[in-house]
């Protein structure tokens, strides 16, 4: 029998480790699993590079992730928004490595990364700082230039229904980044606001099909970053 | 380029978003950039319908919803709380991107640091050292959307000229924009020059040049208000 | 007002030009767009150059298309299916080209036309005669080929339903290459099952954003294939 | 390779069927590939969940539905009907084959034309000139799917070997079968080598020899029946 739901979030995550890649998803706060990643800033795994389109907000979540000197390495597109002052910080003080990617070429890379492609060519960031160093190449008089696959150890997403093979559904815009992170991660770790048998998710409507999780955590009242934020609380 | 014009001079924010909003034909689909380019969503004239698309995966952006009324969860790419018009859609940012890239956006409005008049656009670095740089979706827009208007303040905060003939900030994207809307005049690109098509009521062409580091080409069709000549 | 809505399949196909390329969604005949393809036979466009998983079957829908020697080439990844004699027929009499594409590297394909990636690398084909000729090239230790994108000047979908503003969603395994396809032409015609007001469509479950989609014709009882290949029916 | 042995000699198709179930283990994601394989599917031991995906876009295949309630839209990559079981997922083409080569499928069971002892499949071409070409998803299935199984007859119907020293016919992808199944045996291919790991019980070791282009290896693990020396 096919179970993937784990009783806690710290359980979920207790294999993260040393060095390890981390897709986390998320845009800003929404589809931010700040459950999962208390849960990793618990357990202690160091050196970590972590995927994100930001770097967190205030003193919770990433930011707390950051903060708490576990990453090693960023990979963003935008690592400075409303409320983001801990990446900055270390960054000017040269005490954290940025890769700093383009947000299309970004979600392309982790799609690609999921779907066995090993590199692509796209017309992003040509006659760019960004595109110093990569290989160019023309297309029918248009020139591109190559990007490369992203795949990583684990993914952390948050999502609002997963059933019990693992199929999952998003909300609104929270869904983002989190369909392509799943997939292109050996083990991918869901926190689910709802945990559903099978059959209550509608298989047209599917979005991350169930050959995708590896892990189910249920959270069904998630923290609200924002909130959080606003009430000025640090983590731990 | 010896007056420093005040940046009240021509049109205000709102009328620069009307100007965009009224070059925007009926079924278009749209994206809009953080900044000056969010508020053309409040002046699409009535009976057009234009299709907003936010690159963090919503087609079918509405306005802000009513205070008390937002959703974490339903945001732009800005951020910012927004809602979804009915027969609006949910995608992930890959499918997102490919809409951009693929070339399916028809006009994308972004705010700019410096235009060229090849149609260069800086707007994604001050090139600060020790600052953490941020692009976001900047490059994936100019280099997908059909058509890129830029949205700007004619001059920096300090009276510089923001459009010059060669920018000196980082590269967003090459002879990428189409159409510049400032607060003093609207402009194409045109032949590697800024083409003037309209100045602000209240501006008269040796201003607006003399605010322009670029030579501004005025063709005969140009509406020049009351201040046309030169 | 947007409106998407033709009042036939004959006006929706009407300007269809010879020497076009059009990609034909469907699976054998899940998914065939079969009353789009008999207009475009009735309209009489030549030298086509159709994308179609299949060669279609019997003497209806695309294999008609072909028997009446409207298509120059095929690509494809399977012109061999039950009751399909048509194509290979003309095959064996060199009166019809073929580019033969695996399902997926033909899949991929279309779906990198539509996303603006001019080319991408691929494992699928390495070592076997699809292979030959193409841009090798390792990535980690391992060959991949370079492959293509793939647009189209026309697409003709079959769907479940469309909404006013072009949103569509499909039926079950019906869906296959038609979201793809959606993306990658100029043009994108839909015959749609029902045709229904915008709002219909649950945000969260469409397949095919509006952005997409041209055209609508509406065709409530659609033709099925294999009931006309079973009954003999020679189309036109 | 004297002894020419009727396709009946050994396992059933059934039986083989059956083998490649009891090998696919808990929580797998398996493809089945058209003809032999299709039957893997009403083998599978109870209270063992595996999930079957089939590349037209639907994972959670179920068994062929009762007489009459067949669905035209519900196929599988065989375009025989099929159902879909609690908990099934529809998706798009490029999806499905992006879980095929990003590696996401656990087991993919092919038919086979050829197999060579170094992993070598031969399964969409009879290299005939004038015949149409056909290639479907087998190329994207073996470089793609974790495991390839194969099932096959032993021989072909004029008792020619299948498996053999080097493929002859167009190959669909190299050093991509870890496993092959007919009606005479199962073997592993490992270090260049078929590897005996099951003899059918009423084959000997000398026939299976003489039914195979390629020299067999038998570990002493082997489960080689009571006919078991050579």
């Amino acid at each position: 029998m096919i179970h993937k739901l784990y009783d806690s979030a710290a359980s979920a995550v207790a294999d993260i480790f040393d060095g390890a890649t981390v897709l986390i998803g998320g845009f800003g706060e929404a589809g931010s699993p700040i459950e999962l990643i208390h849960a990793l800033i618990d357990q202690g795994a160091r050196e970590l590079t972590v995927v994100n389109n930001n770097t967190g907000s205030g003193h919770v979540g990433l930011a707390a992730l950051i903060e708490n000197r576990r990453v090693a390495k960023m990979i963003c597109s935008f690592p400075r928004t409303a409320n983001s002052t801990v990446f900055p910080d270390l960054y000017s003080k040269n005490k954290i490595e940025l890769e700093l990617v383009p947000q299309g070429t970004l979600a392309e890379r982790i799609r690609a990364g999921g779907a066995g492609i090993p590199a692509f060519y796209t017309a992003t960031s040509v006659g760019t700082q960004l595109a110093e160093g990569k290989e160019h190449r023309q297309f029918n008089g248009r020139e591109y230039v190559l990007e490369h696959g992203l795949t990583a150890d684990f993914a952390l997403i948050k999502c609002r229904s997963a059933d019990r093979l693992g199929n999952v559904i998003y909300n609104k815009t929270a869904r983002n980044f989190s369909p392509v992170m799943a997939t292109a991660a050996q083990t991918t770790i869901v926190q689910a606001d709802e945990y559903v048998p099978e059959g209550k998710l509608e298989p047209e409507a599917i979005v991350t099909p169930a050959i995708y999780v590896d892990r189910i955590v249920a959270v069904s009242t998630p923290l609200q970053e924002s909130e959080l934020v606003a009430a000025g609380v640090q983590y731990p | 380029m010896t007056t420093v014009t005040n940046m009240a001079t021509g049109w205000s924010r709102q009328d620069i978003a009307r100007k965009i909003a009224a070059d925007i034909p009926d079924g278009a689909f749209v994206n809009l950039g953080i900044g000056m380019p969010e508020s053309v969503v409040n002046h699409i004239p009535q009976g057009r319908e234009v299709i907003f698309h936010t690159e963090n995966g919503l087609l079918g952006m509405g306005p802000a919803p009513p205070a008390g009324e937002e959703d974490p969860e339903l945001i732009n790419a800005g951020k910012r709380h927004v809602t979804a018009i009915t027969g609006a859609s949910f995608f992930h940012h890959a499918d997102s991107f490919a809409m951009i890239r693929g070339g399916h956006i028809d006009i994308c409005v972004l705010g700019a640091m410096q235009v060229s008049q090849t149609g260069d656009l800086a707007n994604w670095s001050m090139g600060e050292a020790d600052a953490a740089p941020a692009v976001g979706g900047a490059m994936d827009l100019v280099a997908g959307a059909k058509q890129i208007f830029v949205a700007t303040q004619h001059c920096t905060k300090s009276g510089k000229p923001k459009l010059v003939e060669s920018i000196t900030l980082p590269a967003t994207g090459l002879a990428v924009v189409s159409r510049v809307y400032t607060n003093m005049a609207i402009l194409d690109i045109r032949n590697g020059a800024f083409e003037l098509v309209e100045l602000a009521p209240d501006v008269d062409l040796q201003t607006l040049q003399d605010n322009t580091g670029a030579t501004i080409i005025v063709p005969v069709h140009a509406e020049t208000g009351k201040a046309a000549s030169l």
